[in-house]
C-alpha cells in the first residue's frame, strides 16, 4: 500500500505553489498571499480585508468572509471578527441557547424562566435554562404548576394548598 | 413586488469574472446567450415579533430594458408545518434561461426578515454561461 | 411505471436547440457526451377527492433503444406531514449523466394530480452538454 | 467535524474523467478553473437505536494543502418536524466555486445513519469544470 | 448622484436593440418584436401565439406564456388569457379563496360553510366564508355549536334549548 504521497511535500511552513511550481513560505494568519514567491524574490502576503479572516498560516489567494450573528433570532456579539478569527455569537441577556445540531453550529435564543414563586436553584446561562425550585416560595402557595403569591388569594378562592402555605403557618383560624 | 435580496460579491467565495457584474442588488448580463441561473436561501424562523408564516417563497426574476415589467423565470414556494419551533427551510432552483445583454437577474423572497444571512455557504446566487 | 409528465416546449421561457429536441414527452439526446439534467417539480395538495398522499416523488429517467427497461437517474421522494391543509413541496434534481445519441430523458411522478402544473416557473426540465 | 460521505466511484451511473479523479472520500480537482459542484443527499428514519433528529444538515466541503482547515463551501440544512414516523428528507446544492488543483471535495452530513445509501438516483456527489 | 443612466437611452416609445445597434419603435401590446428595425425599414411585429401574452409595450422577442387555472384545486377561470392579458382564475361557485401568500397569487379554494339552521349574516363571496348568525333560525335548537331542527327532536332528546327554542312559543305544555 503507498503510502498517500502528497503530491509535492514541502519543508514545515511552507507550501506547495502550483503556479510558481516550488515551494514558499507560508503567509501568517491574519493574511493571504497576495504574490507567489519566485526563484529570487519572498511572495508578498496582505492583510485579510475588513470583513474577512484566516485563522491559520496559508498561502490562500483570499481570505474567509466572517460570519454574522442572527439579530432577528436574539444572538448576540461574543466577540467580533478580527482578521484572525470569525465572529463569535452567543444570546442576548435573558435568553439561552437551544442547540438546532449537535455542533451547536446553529442555534436558537429562547427567553430564560422566569420562575415566578420559586427559589432559583441554578440561575439562567448562556447555554442552559433557569432551573427553577419545585416548591414555592415563602407566602406562596401552589396552583397546578404555578405558584401564585397569598396576598392575591381570597378567601373563597383559596384552595386546600393554598390554604397550607398562606393561612396555617401564621396560626390564623380562617374568619 | 417581493422584496429584491441584497449580495457579497467580492468577500470570501463570492466573485464575478468575465464581465458578468453585480449591481443595485442584480447580476447584469454582459453578453447574450443562454445561461444556467442558480440561487439557494436558507429561511429560519421563527422571529418572535413575526406571525407565524405559513410559507416561504423565493423567486429569481429578469428585469429587462425591452419590457416595463419583471419576469419571473425560477419559483420555489414551501408550506411550513405547524408545529415547530426553531425551523430551517432551504429552497435551491437552478435552470437554464435565455438572457439579453443588459438583462439582470435578481432575487425576490416572501420575507427578508426569515432569511438566514449569517453564513455564505447557506445563501447564494449565482449564473454561467453555457 | 409512474406517470410521465408532458412539457411544453415553445411557449414563454421554453425553448430547445442545438437539436436537442422535445417530442412524445421526452428530450431525445442528438450527440452522445455528458449532459447536466435537471429538472424541479412543484409538487401542491389537497385534492379533495383524493386520500391524503404520504409522501411525493419525482424522477427523472432514461429510455434507450439498447435497453428494454427505463433507467431511474436522478430520484428526489419526500414525505408530507399530517397537518396541512394547503400545502406546497418543491423537489429539484440535478447532476451529470453519460447519455447516448437517440436516448431519452422523461420526467415521472408519484401522482400526476398533484402536480403544479399551473405557472411555468414553478414546473420545469432541462439539459445541456457539457 | 461532521462525518464523511464515501462514495462509488465505477459502478452504474458513477464516473470520473478528464483527470478529475476520486480518491479517499474526495473528488480531487485536476486543474484549476471554476467548477460547479453539486451534491444530493437523500435522508431517511426513523432508525429506532436513533433519538429523533432534530434537524438534518449535508455541507460540501473543500480540503487543500494551502490551508490547515477544511472551507464550508454550500450548505443545505433542514429542520424535521415532529409527526413523521416514516420520513424521506431529499437536500440537493449546487453552485459555482473557484478551486486550483490538488483541491479536494468532500461531502460532510450531520448523521450518517441517517443517509439513504440504498439506491445510487437519491443520493450523489459531482462536479464539472466550466 | 448621476442619474442612473441606462446604457443607451431611446426616446419614449423606443428601445434600444443590442443586434441592430440602435433605437427601435416598441411593438404594441399583444405583439412581440418579430424582426428589429434597420436603418432603412421599420421593425417587423408580429401576434402573440395562442396561449401566450404581453400586457405592455415591448421589444421583447418572445411572448409570455399565460398561466392556467388549478382545476383539481376547485380554481375556475375568471378571464381567459388574450394576447394582452394573463388569465385571471378564481374559485368554483359554492368555495372561497384561501390565500397561501400575502400578494394571495398562490391560493386554495375552500367550501362555504352551510349555515345550516341559521340565518346568513354575510353570504359566501370570492374572497370570504359566509357569516352565520351566531343564534339559531326560529324552529332549530342549539345542540354544542350545532342548530338542529325541532321537529327532529322527540320527547326524551329534547333538552332544555330545545324545549325552549321548540316548545314554548307555541304555548303546548309537554304532554
Amino acid at each position: 500500500l503507498r503510502r498517500h504521497a502528497t503530491r509535492h511535500s514541502c519543508p514545515a511552513g511552507m507550501n506547495w505553489i502550483e503556479s510558481a511550481h516550488q515551494c514558499c513560505p507560508q503567509c501568517p494568519a491574519g493574511t493571504y498571499l497576495h504574490e507567489p514567491c519566485t526563484s529570487h524574490n519572498n511572495r508578498v502576503c496582505k492583510p485579510c480585508p475588513i470583513g474577512t479572516f484566516l485563522s491559520q498560516p496559508n498561502t490562500f489567494t483570499k481570505c474567509q468572509a466572517c460570519y454574522e450573528c442572527d439579530r432577528q433570532a436574539f444572538q448576540s456579539v461574543l466577540s467580533n471578527c478580527s482578521a484572525t478569527s470569525n465572529i463569535a455569537c452567543g444570546c442576548e441577556p435573558g435568553r439561552f441557547r437551544v442547540c438546532l445540531d449537535k455542533s451547536c453550529s446553529e442555534f436558537s435564543c429562547q427567553k430564560c424562566q422566569p420562575c415566578t414563586g420559586r427559589l432559583i436553584q441554578r440561575p439562567c446561562s448562556e447555554t442552559q435554562d433557569t432551573l427553577c425550585d419545585s416548591s414555592c416560595k415563602p407566602d406562596f402557595y401552589t396552583e397546578g404548576d404555578e405558584c401564585r403569591p397569598c396576598h392575591m388569594s381570597t378567601l373563597d378562592t383559596c384552595s386546600k394548598e393554598c390554604q397550607q402555605a398562606c393561612h396555617s403557618s401564621s396560626g390564623q383560624g380562617l374568619e | 413586488h417581493l422584496p429584491i435580496l441584497q449580495w457579497e460579491d467580492k468577500r470570501g467565495l463570492a466573485f464575478t469574472k468575465n464581465n458578468l457584474s453585480y449591481s443595485s442588488n442584480a447580476l447584469v448580463i454582459p453578453v447574450s446567450g443562454d445561461y444556467y441561473v442558480y440561487a439557494q436561501v436558507t429561511f429560519r424562523g421563527p422571529i418572535e415579533s413575526h406571525s407565524k408564516p405559513s410559507s416561504v417563497t423565493e423567486i429569481i426574476t429578469k428585469v429587462t430594458d425591452s419590457y416595463p415589467e419583471p419576469t419571473q423565470l425560477l419559483t420555489g414556494t414551501k408550506t411550513l408545518s405547524e408545529n415547530w419551533n426553531g425551523w430551517f427551510q432551504p429552497i435551491y432552483l437552478g435552470a437554464v434561461v435565455s438572457l439579453e445583454v443588459g438583462d439582470k437577474l435578481m432575487v425576490n423572497v416572501s420575507d427578508i426578515k426569515l432569511v438566514d444571512y449569517t453564513k455564505e455557504h447557506k445563501t447564494f446566487f449565482g449564473a454561467f454561461l453555457l
